[in-house]
C-alpha cells in the first residue's frame, strides 16, 4: 500500500483539461513563488473567459515574466480578482490598464489581506466573515457593514477556485510542499482554496518520507499535480530585479 | 524629488519617522520613502520588521551577487533574514496585521487630512488603482506613519482639510513627517511639532490645508548623527 | 460488547465499514469501535487517516517501548507516522474538516434517525457533554459512516424514526454498520443493504425503529478475508 | 542591535501577574502540548474568577496530569470555555461535572473545530464568522444564523485571551517556536489569540539564528515568556498513557 505520486511529465499535462470559464488563483508575490512555467503553458493552452485571481497583474517588473496580465493580453480573460488593477507608484503602467479601462477585462479590486483571508475562508469551509479593512471607503459603498464592540466591520465572502497555479522548492511524491523564504507567500492558501492545484517545483521530487513531517508548509492533501521546473533555458526561473523603468 | 527642493531630504524625513520606533516594535515599511527608514541609525533600539507577503525579521538589501532570488520585501527587493526571523503564508502575514500586532506601519500618500485620513490607493479619475495590503496596515496597525512630500509639484498642499481623493482608512494616521516638519493630525488641525531648518511657520502654514496650530514647545526637526 | 451479542463482532462492524474506504481518500476515525477501521486489511486501496488534533497520515498504534509521547490520534493513543505524513495545528486541522477536505468520518453515535440525523454528544438529562469535533466531521465531511451496536443494553433500537436525544447533525449520515447489518438512511427508512450471518430480516425490523425497507439485492455482509 | 531574551528562570515568575478574572488559554490535547508545570504553578499562585479555554476539562486519562479540571476543583475558576464538559465515553465521569452540575462552576460547551477557528479569529483581527457546524442542534438555539449559497451557517465571535499557556519542543531567545508531532494542536493558535504567551520548552533556549526561519512554528512576536522545563521529578512530562478505568 503506497501512495500513487502525483508527478506529471510536463506542464503542458499538468493543466490541459482546464476548461473555458475556470476560475485560477496564481501565487506569488513579486518573482517568489510565481509559477511562471504554468501561467506560460496556459498561454499555449489557450483556455478562454478565465476569471483569475492573484496579488497583481503583473508588468511593472524588468525583466518581464509570464504574468496574469499576459494572459489578459492574449484574449483569455473575463475577470481579474487582485490587490492591484495599477501600480503603487503612480509613475508605472501596468499593461492591464489599458484593457481594464476600455472595458475589455473585468476587475475586481480586493485589499491584499482581504484576498488572501477570503481564500483562506474557502479552503476552510467558512463562507463570510468580518473584517475592519476597507470600511470607509470606496470599496466599501453600498455594502453590508456590522459594528461589534462598537467597532464597523465590512462582511466578505470566501473566494473558491477551480484551479490554483502555485510554486514550492520541493515536493514528496504526495504532493507535501515545502517553500524557501517569500516563496510561501498565498501559495499554500491558494492551494487549500482550489479544487485542482498544481505545482511546479524547483528539486526533483521526493520519494515518501523524505520529508519531516513537522516541517510540510502545505499537506499534499491539497495537491493534485507536481511538475518539476527543468534548468533554464527550458525552465523559467526567478531573475535578479532589474532597475524599474520610471 | 530633486535636492531643490526645501527642507529636509528624503532620507531625513524616514529618519524623523525612525525615531518613533520603540524597543521591540513590530513595525511595517511601505514601498518608496518608508523603506528609507531601515537605513537610520537607531542604535541599541530593537525591533523587528514586517512585510506583508510573510517575512518577519528581514535586514538590509543583499549585496548584488549575494541575492537569495525567493528572500524579497513588499516592495520586491532582494533582502536578508536577520538571525530570529521567520516566514509565515500570506493568510497569516495579514493575520498579524489585521489581528494588531504591527505596532507601526509607514506609509507614503497622496493626501492627509486634518481627521487622520489619508489617500494612498488611487489617482483623481483613475479606473481601480493599487491598494495592495495598504488598507489592511492602514486600518489595523496599532500606529499609522505617513511620509511625504509637504507640498505637490504645483506647491498645492497634500495635508489638507479634507481628502480629495478616495482614502485608504479613515482616521487612523497617528504622526506625518514631510520635508516641512513632523505633523500630528488633530481632528480640527495640524499640530505643527517640529519644523525642518530653513522653513517658518508661516511659510508651512501658507502651504499646508486646514487648520495648522503649533506645538507649545516647538521644536527643529530631530536629525540623524 | 460481550460475545454473546448477536451477530457481527466489533472489528466486523469495522471491517465493513472500512471495505467502503476508496483509493486516495482522506478519513478520519472516531474514539472507539471506528479506530478499528485501521486493522482491515484493505490490499491495495490507497488512504490518508486524518486525525482532528493536526496528524495527517498517521499509522498503526506504536509498538510498547517505542512510543513518542508527543504523537497521538484523536483518541489519545501513541500512533505511529506513515512516510508522508504531515502535521499542522488546530485550526488548519479543522479548516481541512470543514472546508470538505475529508472524504469520510467514521464515527460511534447513540441514535441515528431515517432522515440521516445522529446523536452522540449529549445523554439524556445531561448537563452539557461532550462534543470534541465530532460536530464539526458531521456537518462537513463528505461522507458520514456510523458504526453503532443495533439496540441498547435494554434491546431497544438505535436506528430511531426520530432521535429523541440531542443531535450532532442533521440529514448527514450515509451509511450506518451495525451487528445486524449494513444500513442507509433513505428519509423515509432505513434501506437493509448487506445483511449478518445468523439474523433475519424479521428479527431486524422487530429491532428496528421507523420504517425497514430491504434492497432487491440485500446481500450477506462482507467480511475480511 | 540585538533582541532582547524572554528566557524566564521560573514557571512562578512567568505567571506571577496573572490577576483575579483573567481569560487563560491552555494548548494541549491528550497529552501532547499540555503546559503542565505552568498549570501546576497557577494552582500555586492562587488567581481567582478565571475563564480558562481550552480542549477538555481533563481528568479521564490515567495517570491524571495538571489539568484545567484542577484549577477548578482547586476554586479558582468562574467558566470553563471547552469541547468537553463530559467524557468521549458515557462511562467516564470527568471530575469537572460536578462542579458544572452543581453550578459551582459554569461553562460553555463549544464544537472543537469552532473553538480553534474563534481563537484564530481573535488572532487575526476577525470579529466574527460564519461556521456550518452546530446547525440545526442545540448548540445553536435561539442563535444568528444566515443562509448563504443555499446553505444555512452559524454565526461565532471571536474569543480573545488575557493569556495563553503552551508547550513546544524548542524556542529561540525571541520565542520562536517548533513544535513535535502532536504537540502542535491548539498551541500556536491560543499565542496568537493572547496578550501574553506563556511557553514552558523541552530544550535548553536556543540562540537567536539557531531555528530555520523556513522551519518556525509559531512566530515569537506571538511569545512573551519562555521557561525551560527541568527534568523529572522537578519538571513534568507527558507520560505513558495507562488503560483508562472503564
Amino acid at each position: 500500500m503506497a501512495l500513487k505520486s502525483k508527478e506529471v511529465g510536463s506542464f503542458r499535462e499538468a493543466i490541459a483539461d482546464i476548461p473555458d470559464g475556470a476560475t485560477i488563483g496564481f501565487g506569488g508575490f513579486a518573482m517568489p513563488g510565481v509559477a511562471f512555467n504554468l501561467i506560460k503553458a496556459l498561454l499555449d493552452q489557450g483556455a478562454k473567459r478565465l476569471t483569475l485571481v492573484g496579488n497583481t497583474t503583473g508588468g511593472a517588473q524588468v525583466p518581464r515574466m509570464p504574468d496574469m496580465g499576459m494572459l489578459v493580453e492574449n484574449g483569455q480573460v473575463a475577470k481579474v480578482i487582485c490587490a492591484f488593477t495599477a501600480a503603487t507608484r503612480p509613475t508605472d503602467v501596468l499593461p492591464f490598464t489599458k484593457y481594464y479601462e476600455s472595458g475589455e477585462c473585468d476587475a475586481e479590486l480586493v485589499p491584499q489581506g482581504t484576498l488572501a483571508e477570503r481564500l483562506r475562508a474557502a479552503g476552510a469551509g467558512i463562507p463570510a466573515f468580518y473584517t475592519p479593512t476597507a470600511v470607509g471607503t470606496e470599496l466599501a459603498q453600498g455594502r453590508e457593514t456590522r459594528v461589534f464592540n462598537g467597532r464597523e466591520y465590512l462582511l466578505e465572502h470566501a473566494l473558491p477556485l477551480d484551479y490554483a497555479f502555485i510554486r514550492a522548492r520541493r515536493s514528496d511524491t504526495f504532493g507535501n510542499l515545502q517553500f524557501h523564504r517569500a516563496q510561501r507567500n498565498f501559495n499554500p492558501v491558494m492551494a487549500t482554496a482550489a479544487r485542482v492545484t498544481v505545482v511546479e517545483v524547483d528539486e526533483p521530487v521526493l520519494p515518501l518520507g523524505a520529508i519531516d513531517p513537522d516541517q510540510v508548509h502545505c499537506s499534499g492533501i491539497f495537491v493534485h499535480r507536481v511538475v518539476q521546473v527543468p534548468p533554464e533555458p527550458e525552465g523559467l526561473w526567478p531573475t535578479r530585479r532589474q532597475e524599474r523603468r520610471r | 524629488m530633486s535636492d531643490a527642493v526645501k527642507g529636509l531630504t528624503r532620507q531625513q524625513m524616514a529618519d524623523r519617522m525612525a525615531f518613533e520606533f520603540r524597543d521591540g516594535w513590530i513595525v511595517n515599511l511601505g514601498v518608496g520613502i518608508p523603506t528609507m527608514c531601515s537605513n537610520t541609525d537607531l542604535g541599541d533600539v530593537d525591533f523587528i520588521y514586517h512585510s506583508e507577503n510573510g517575512i518577519i525579521g528581514y535586514g538590509p538589501v543583499a549585496p548584488v551577487g549575494e541575492e537569495d532570488l525567493n528572500l524579497v520585501n513588499a516592495g520586491g527587493q532582494n533582502v536578508t533574514m536577520k538571525p530570529g526571523g521567520s516566514v509565515v503564508h500570506h493568510a497569516d502575514s495579514f493575520a498579524i496585521i489585521r489581528g494588531g500586532h504591527i505596532d507601526a506601519t509607514v506609509m507614503g500618500a497622496y493626501e492627509v487630512s486634518m481627521g487622520g485620513d489619508f489617500a494612498n490607493w488611487k489617482l483623481k479619475g483613475q479606473k481601480g488603482g493599487g491598494i495592495g495590503g495598504a488598507m489592511d496596515l492602514a486600518a489595523c496597525a496599532k500606529r499609522v506613519f505617513i511620509i511625504l512630500e509637504h507640498v505637490t509639484r504645483r506647491n498645492e498642499p497634500r495635508l489638507v482639510e479634507k481628502c480629495a481623493l478616495p482614502i485608504t482608512a479613515r482616521g487612523v494616521v497617528t504622526l506625518i513627517s514631510t520635508n516641512y516638519g513632523l505633523f500630528e493630525p488633530t481632528g480640527t488641525g495640524f499640530l505643527l511639532r517640529e519644523i525642518a531648518p530653513g522653513l517658518t511657520v508661516d511659510e508651512i502654514r501658507a502651504t499646508t490645508g486646514g487648520v495648522l496650530t503649533v506645538a507649545d514647545d516647538l521644536k527643529p526637526v530631530k536629525l540623524a548623527g
